[in-house]
């Protein structure tokens, strides 16, 4: 892996060309793996010697592309994208004998033992599919043959049948009316109440958890139910003019101050 | 083979030696489903073959075999010997397909043994008739466990070496859980209400059940 | 033929020559279209016959003939020759195409078995549809193995006799390139570096699986 360390960012016009052919395709692939498999082609070696710095990179190109493009990646392409941001800098840093866990070069080694393996499955069943089959290459025989002589009735299931019919019956009564459990629900006409009454108190800017009623914050589904209520109960009272909120930036505090 | 036949070769031009014809005719005979008229064989052979000297040969190669090849009105058909038609009984037999209620009452047996009558129809919500349990016991797919002790001492049910063969199971633990059936997708997606299926009390009763079974 | 067998006569004492045997597997076998497993023979023939040496005699006097005694797992069958499928335009099913992700799906299931859906997932970097895993079980090319012993205690997929029946092979053994992915360590459940998953217990048994099979 140590020669990858002095390549060159040497992207040919023609891998940039495949490259940009690729995301026209993107649909065409199966999920992150797939389209690594794909690209690791254009180096046109032996997977076993692949270049996985070098595929870190035309993978990370192809997604920044893509994002040019405003095409829709889905989450893992971009999760997958995360990961060989940090397996580059991985292998092109010294190693960090402090630090914990594998080296780059040993998950770079696994993540072409998984493209090796892919490609060694695929082969596989090209291979298999290739092979004379039952019913188009050879043949079973034509007629079973029936003598009248003795009759026995026999009765037939098969697995699926049977598990079908199990699942059938544990499933049965999993239907009951919908019913909300009301116990650990606080409600916006209760948050708004218990609001109404304490905003006169508050002139500074103050976090909204604060006004979360008591006893509510133990249990995390009634601790879900009153924040939401509160939230929503202090929207309406924003909306009826008798409240300000501000937030700094995403999941920052939420802040609240009487309106004067 | 070709050399009985090399005499011919002249006249038959492009045609495959007569063994070939012979082996092209065999595999036809064994195949279709219909007996097959001469005039039949000759529009599926290559060009020049002469299906009917090729019956010959043919015929001559099954005479005292297990099977015989037999002339069906103007066509012909591979046939088992007269004589060993005691041996095709099993071939005569008709299968049905088994009930509703015999799979589901099955399929409790396996998922839940050893399992009681009673409990057979708690969790199927219906009684289960005599017949049903009588027809189970009959394909030696169930048989009698040990009883269960508690009051009244019932009897309880289990799945025979006969069903797991059938089934192509190697023990009646390796039956999927719902779950693994849902990602299966054997069973309609609906969602599991309140989130799990309360399976998980049935998974660990039936693999303390069914290991005291297969343990030993 | 029976004088061929003849010394063996004092010990086989009822049952019939071997010649005989022959015959009457000869007739069983061309009777169905399902394989057919020694044990089954040994069931539906007389008493003391010998079906495993009878099919030893039976497969080599078709060698090279129109229609071959083929072995499918641990049962038998009689499949035409496939140098003669031209011949069969008339009897070709048209099978369901699959899609790409059920072959693959297919073969990993067949390398690699027993398997789980995990580590199917794990191999082909995307998620295994429900379609996909129902299909190949319709078809009765896959079923449910044996559990494995890791945590959740997951179920496995095998492939099955109608699955070497279908692709004409004897065993599992007989994949094509079967050795050289193991060799290569290509059928290793390799987890992943730094052990996110722990997967130690996995290993030793997929060792146990499709790659431990050729030890000997």
């Amino acid at each position: 892996m140590a020669e990858n360390l002095f390549e060159e960012d040497k992207v040919s016009v023609s891998e940039r060309l495949a490259a940009e052919a690729l995301i026209v395709d993107v649909d065409g692939f199966e999920g992150p793996l797939d389209l690594l498999l794909t690209l690791s082609r254009t180096q046109k070696v032996d997977l076993r010697r692949v270049s996985v710095l070098q595929l870190a990179r035309q993978y990370l190109a192809f997604v920044e592309k893509a994002k040019a493009l405003r095409l829709e990646l889905a989450a893992d392409y971009l999760v997958m994208a995360a990961w060989l941001a940090f397996l580059k800098s991985r292998l092109l840093l010294p190693p960090d004998p402090t630090e914990e866990g594998p080296s780059g070069e040993e998950l770079a080694a696994h993540l072409a033992f998984q493209l090796e393996r892919l490609q060694a499955m695929r082969d596989a069943a090209a291979r298999l599919m290739a092979r004379d089959q039952l019913g188009r290459d050879f043949f079973a025989r034509g007629q079973s043959e029936m003598v009248t002589r003795v009759r026995k009735v026999t009765y037939s299931a098969t697995l699926l049948d049977l598990m079908q019919g199990y699942a059938r019956i544990r499933t049965r009564d999993d239907f009951r009316p919908f019913v909300m459990d009301r116990e650990s629900v606080f409600t916006m006409e209760q948050a708004l109440d218990r609001m109404r009454g304490l905003i006169g108190y508050a002139g500074d800017w103050t976090e909204i958890s604060t006004y979360l009623p008591e006893g509510w914050d133990n249990d995390p589904v009634r601790r879900r139910s009153a924040t939401a209520a509160t939230f929503a109960a202090s929207l309406e009272l924003v909306k009826e003019g008798h409240l300000e909120m501000r937030q700094s930036e995403m999941f920052a505090p939420i802040q609240l101050r009487k309106r004067d | 083979m070709s050399e009985l036949y090399e005499e011919k070769e002249e006249s038959l031009f492009e045609a495959p030696p007569m063994g070939e014809q012979e082996r092209m005719v065999e595999a036809i005979l064994f195949a279709t489903t219909e007996p097959i008229t001469v005039r039949e064989l000759e529009a599926r052979l290559p060009h020049g073959c002469d299906p009917a000297e090729a019956l010959v040969h043919l015929r001559k190669r099954y005479e005292g075999r297990g099977v015989t090849v037999t002339r069906v009105g103007d066509a012909w058909a591979i046939r088992t010997a007269s004589d060993l038609g005691f041996l095709m009984q099993k071939e005569t037999v008709e299968t049905r397909k088994l009930s509703r209620a015999a799979i589901e009452t099955l399929a409790i047996i396996a998922y839940h043994q050893p399992v009681t009558r009673a409990e057979i129809e708690e969790i199927r919500g219906v009684s289960v008739s005599r017949g049903t349990v009588d027809q189970l016991l009959e394909l030696e797919w169930v048989r009698f466990g040990r009883r269960k002790m508690t009051p009244g001492r019932p009897v309880t049910f289990v799945v025979t070496q006969d069903f797991l063969d059938h089934f192509g199971l190697e023990s009646a633990r390796d039956l999927p859980g719902l779950k693994e059936l849902r990602a299966a997708g054997l069973l309609e997606n609906r969602p599991p209400p309140g989130g799990d299926v309360p399976r998980d009390e049935d998974e660990d009763e039936s693999a303390d059940g069914q290991s005291e079974l297969f343990e030993d």
